[in-house]
């Protein structure tokens, strides 16, 4: 099953399950989603549970949280996460607080959606990774699956939950084949990494798409340069599973932190710090970090595959951490 | 339109009851600020007492109301208790919002006042949203979603309009115009100081009512909810009113007239309705003595109240950040002040 | 309104040849598109050519032209070379923006061509900038700030319709209503269709023209711009038009139609203007169809220039993130990959 | 001189120097600013320079970043920096990528100003410490001055840059005095970061405000723990002097850093990732990070007190790098 399926069937199950569950956002419903996630919902659920709405990002979220503090479990597709920066503040300041500051009297269980990443020409405004923007604001889950089997369960599982989340899914992968179990109850927990690959050399932690070219990455270590790399997928930046993280770090040594989004301040830099507070000792070399350049992502495809990472980055950033470089 | 007829006594005699609730508790209000007992910013809504009543009162029991940042006079029309009101003010742990939220963010769910909002313009969208949800769920309940002349020019108010229009969500949005968004005036934010025209060209009519008079703005309310309501179309009405305070309590004023403040002062909505009350034999000149006398006790009530609560327990911070629980046990955090709760490892299924 | 006067046959032959240069420059950017020559989003304009050619021509050379990630049209029409467009679009180093921006982001700043903008609705803003810099310069300058049908449902529309009227800037919205944002039908994402209404609740009066008609558009958006420039008034101006194509290269259409798309195809605003320029005498069949021969050279020629560009060069990656000089002179960052320009050691004064 | 008089100055005098500059925001004129930055010039400069605007934060960031492509040097003011959330895209997407985009061929000399910071009560929506949103995005500047003299320095470097520039102040600074030297051309430059106080043990890295906190509590930690801190302030996160953090880094061998703002992801995750890469051998430690609590800020004054930082947490992640605690 491809990531966009194990989505979409993730959808359906759960407004299956449960009326108060509904889809909204720009074109998912008679356009069937600009990356066809949607799929069939409309026919199958009608224009009461999946909506097509105008072009008013901060509005949509800001009627997905009302609707979820009254008793609706709303899923908002934004078109890409670039288009998200217009509703950051029914994001942040809204969705993200209201429980708190409300002191506990409501909850806002809604799921946002949508996708990010580089690597189809799109341009500066179109291309961004912002998965680092929402990992630093309490209220909020963040999901970044880069398997099939991920996405489906853990699309199942944030609509279940009674938290916002943001649901952070990637272009390229939409397309990429994965097994998914087929019961109606594959329902993830947040909060639990995944070892994509066993080794004892070194840690790579690979964030949404990059965790599978890290996994690419570790297979050309180890058949080129004898170094066994353990893979690991955090799946979930909020909450997050540091411990099987540091339980890695703790037996490697030595830790690459792989994502497409900016340098500075990114979630490489969140778990370097991380990692460095608890396992310092642990550490035979610093932390290093493989991310996509400082610049707003150019179209020309010579420079966009330049602007982000893929495997031979990634190979050398480990070998530096042995020193060879 | 002073010329709308009373309603019963008893019913507008309940109104007087409130509005001087709210104007007495925003004076005391006032009063704590000066004296540091409640912190941040406070925004008083004296002179808007009849905005506030009469369109509080045109909604059902389970209907939605939601506000601003200058709400504390939202929660007392529609039935939170004073002292819990006050105790928020203080930053308590028996405040409506347990301290959380403080003036600008008031909120009381059994009553269905969903929350005051310190964005301008952020509650728009929450407040079509939650008419979707009344609409989808299929309840006759309507949403009144009250906010300041300056919010007319955030960008959430046409897209909120045009999809509340689209979607026929029983949905009222009132503008109350009190001529200013803090110190800029009305004709000097707004091109078109009509502002009930605005929802035009979103499909939503306007309608304006004097928010000096409660009857009006009463009447003019229930209408627009039953159009909301019964035929689903939203109605956009603006409430012609004033504040006689400052934006908060630091604001100098100098962007307005002494002159001007005095000319609305003649209208005090307060005055004017208990003098009409009395005019026209529905509550004697005494009773409203009475009234104004058992308003300050309240008052007095909430603040004692609201001295005598304590303060949250440190232990408490980081309560209700989650809804903790299958996801969420607790986080990750580097924070080690409540280690027990905000640091997270899972603790089993 | 078919029936305005045609302008001076040799004006009304130049528009006929821009719009059959964008026309046939559409077409071929298309094949590239489906050869791999060209990546990422294409959005084609075919059918909205009287639109674009209209208005643009409406502009002075000095106005500021500013338009959305549908704008290959725009560039062309406002005299970019089509070379450089193509070669935008094949993301070479002589593209209009060195091949960073791709057929979304195109700009010229010597013909004040201000760009396509790749967020619905982002250029409003950007627009009323503009118009306020030659507002505040005293030049009579006016900005002509073109966008889609859906994105008049953005927050920034009312946003910046407030301000425009409010300050009085010299600029003419144009909302190119093609019926569709994106595979959402104009009826089903706004809730009044009469989009050049919706200005009104903002002080910005609307006009509607007929996008078909490139006659009509001209005339129209040429009083508009007076009314912008000489009294300080802008306008919002509705195209009613139709795009021939998918959104984009990628939409298989499946949100309307093939009658609909026929009967528009009925009123190509190529075909019935050149019909109506040789009925008229204007411009003889024939030399249509060496105006339309000298097009396709004119794209030919382009594909050849886009073919033999260089890419940009690796080491160019990180030219123009910054203007290097008195604070940037460069900066840190973990990628060394242009370890010369990003690494921000002070390089001295 | 008070910070804010410091701002009020070199906005004058900026103005003065040059006519293309202008500012604009809610209540920047006959209010003369929510916080008085901007008092007296309306009266001194007319309404042609400051312009009072609707609230309205997307387009007036917008209309900004438009006039400074058009020739004009638009100075900014947004009410709080937790409004600025609603002119993410603005910023983002086209103020920060807009050089770029078009391949170099304008310049948008933009400064956005704006308060950020806890301690006075604001609650929720009104209280929290944006920079690491900021410093995030390649094309921005960012600077967080924290005394009257970088606030001068800083506005005026800022207003004459030709890049986009987050210009970050602080409510509870605004009321502190300093010395500001007062010849015209104290203009200072980006990415210099200000050693407040030299020290041989430990390097304390305070942003903003929490640049006087660190100050106050290397005091504590000299007269009642021996302890003689290095206290630096990096004045401007973009871009960053990182060679003064290392310099002192490799001097003390332990680094603590302080900042208001949530722990994920911030200031402190950032600085820690880059300091252990570049000084790994040196650091006798983890790198420390004191931050304001993972949650949005509470209202009521005890749990504001303890939700952001205080000269104790400092000098405990302080004694902690030496392992007393
Ligand atoms: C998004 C946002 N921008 C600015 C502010 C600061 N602010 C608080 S109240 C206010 C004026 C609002 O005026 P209006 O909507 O007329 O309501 P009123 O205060 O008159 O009740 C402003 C600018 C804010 N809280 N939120
Ligand atoms: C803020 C934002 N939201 C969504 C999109 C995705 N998107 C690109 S074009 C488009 C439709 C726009 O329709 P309209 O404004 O009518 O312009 P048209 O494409 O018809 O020219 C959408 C939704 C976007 N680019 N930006
Ligand atoms: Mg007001
Ligand atoms: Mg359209």
């Amino acid at each position: 099953m491809r990531y966009r399926e194990a989505l979409n069937a993730a959808l359906r199950e759960e407004m299956q399950r449960d009326e108060r569950v509904f889809l909204m956002g720009e074109d998912v419903g008679v356009f069937q989603g600009a990356f066809k996630v949607t799929a069939g919902l409309l026919e199958e659920f009608g224009e009461k549970r999946v909506r097509d709405t105008p072009i008013s990002e901060n509005t949509i979220v800001g009627m997905g949280v009302g609707a979820a503090m009254t008793g609706l479990r709303p899923v908002v597709e934004l078109m890409t996460i670039n288009f998200s920066l217009l509703a950051m503040d029914q994001i942040v300041n809204h969705a993200a607080h209201i429980r708190y500051m409300f002191g506990g009297q409501v909850k806002v269980p809604l799921v946002v959606r949508m996708p990010q990443g580089a690597g189809h020409q799109l341009g500066p405004t179109h291309s961004h990774s912002f998965e680092a923007l929402y990992l630093q604001v309490p209220g909020l889950l963040v999901a970044v699956p880069s398997t099939a089997a991920d996405a489906k369960g853990l699309l199942k599982a944030a609509i279940r939950d009674d938290n916002p989340v943001i649901f952070i899914e990637h272009e390229y992968l939409y397309g990429q084949r994965g097994e998914v179990p087929d019961d109606d109850d594959h329902v993830m927990r947040f909060g639990q990494a995944a070892i994509r690959r066993e080794g004892g050399d070194v840690t790579i932690v690979g964030i949404s798409r990059m965790a599978v070219t890290a996994q690419r990455a570790a297979d050309l270590l180890a058949s080129e340069h004898d170094v066994e790399a353990e893979v690991i997928d955090p799946r979930t930046l909020r909450p997050l599973d540091l411990d099987t993280i540091l339980d890695s770090v703790r037996k490697t040594n030595r830790c690459v932190v792989v994502e497409e989004g900016w340098p500075h301040g990114g979630v490489g830099a969140n778990l370097a710090a991380l990692i460095q507070e608890q396992a310092f000792d642990h550490l035979d070399a610093p932390i290093a970090r493989v991310t996509g350049a400082d610049l707003p992502m150019p179209y020309s495809k010579p420079l966009e595959e330049i602007a982000y990472p893929h495997e031979p980055q990634i190979v050398q950033a480990v070998l530096a951490t042995f020193g060879d470089v | 339109m002073a010329d709308r007829p009373l309603p019963p006594p008893e019913v507008a005699r309940e109104w007087l009851e409130t509005m001087t609730l709210i104007r007495r508790f925003e004076e005391r209000a006032g009063e704590m600020y000066a004296k540091a007992k409640v912190g941040g910013f406070l925004h008083l809504a004296i002179g808007e007492e009849a905005t506030i009543v009469g369109s509080v009162r045109a909604l059902r029991e389970t209907d939605y109301l939601i506000s601003t940042y200058r709400s504390h006079g939202h929660a007392l029309a529609r039935g939170t208790e004073p002292e819990r009101v006050m105790a928020e003010l203080f930053g308590k742990e028996d405040g409506v919002c347990r301290g959380r939220g403080g003036s600008m963010h008031m909120f009381d769910l059994p009553r269905r006042f969903m929350g005051g909002y310190g964005i301008v313009g952020g509650n728009l969208p929450l407040a079509a949203g939650m008419a979707l949800a009344c609409d989808y769920l299929g309840t006759e309940d309507a949403t009144l979603c009250q906010f300041g002349d300056g919010a007319a020019n955030q960008g959430t108010f046409g897209e909120t309009l045009n999809l509340a229009a689209l979607w026929r969500l029983p949905v009222v949005f009132m503008v109350t115009n009190n001529q200013f968004g803090m110190g800029t005036s009305l004709e000097r934010h707004s091109a078109v100081t009509d502002l009930f025209k605005r929802g035009e060209g979103y499909g939503v009519p306007g309608i304006r009512c004097d928010g000096m008079d409660v009857v009006d703005t009463y009447e003019t309310t229930c209408e627009a909810l039953r159009q909301a309501r019964e035929e689903r179309r939203p109605v956009l009405v603006e409430a012609i009113t004033y504040r006689f305070r400052g934006h908060s309590m630091a604001d100098p004023e100098e962007y307005r007239t002494k002159e001007q403040v005095e000319q609305w002062r003649q209208r005090d909505p307060l005055t004017t309705f208990g003098e009409r009350l009395s005019a026209e034999g529905a509550v004697p000149e005494q009773e409203r003595e009475e009234i104004d006398r058992r308003a300050i006790e309240t008052v007095d009530g909430a603040v004692l109240f609201a001295e005598a609560s304590p303060f949250p327990a440190p232990e408490s911070l980081y309560d209700d950040v989650y809804v903790l629980g299958d996801q969420v046990q607790g986080w990750y955090s580097i924070d080690e002040r409540a280690a027990g709760v905000q640091r997270g490892e899972d603790i089993g299924p």
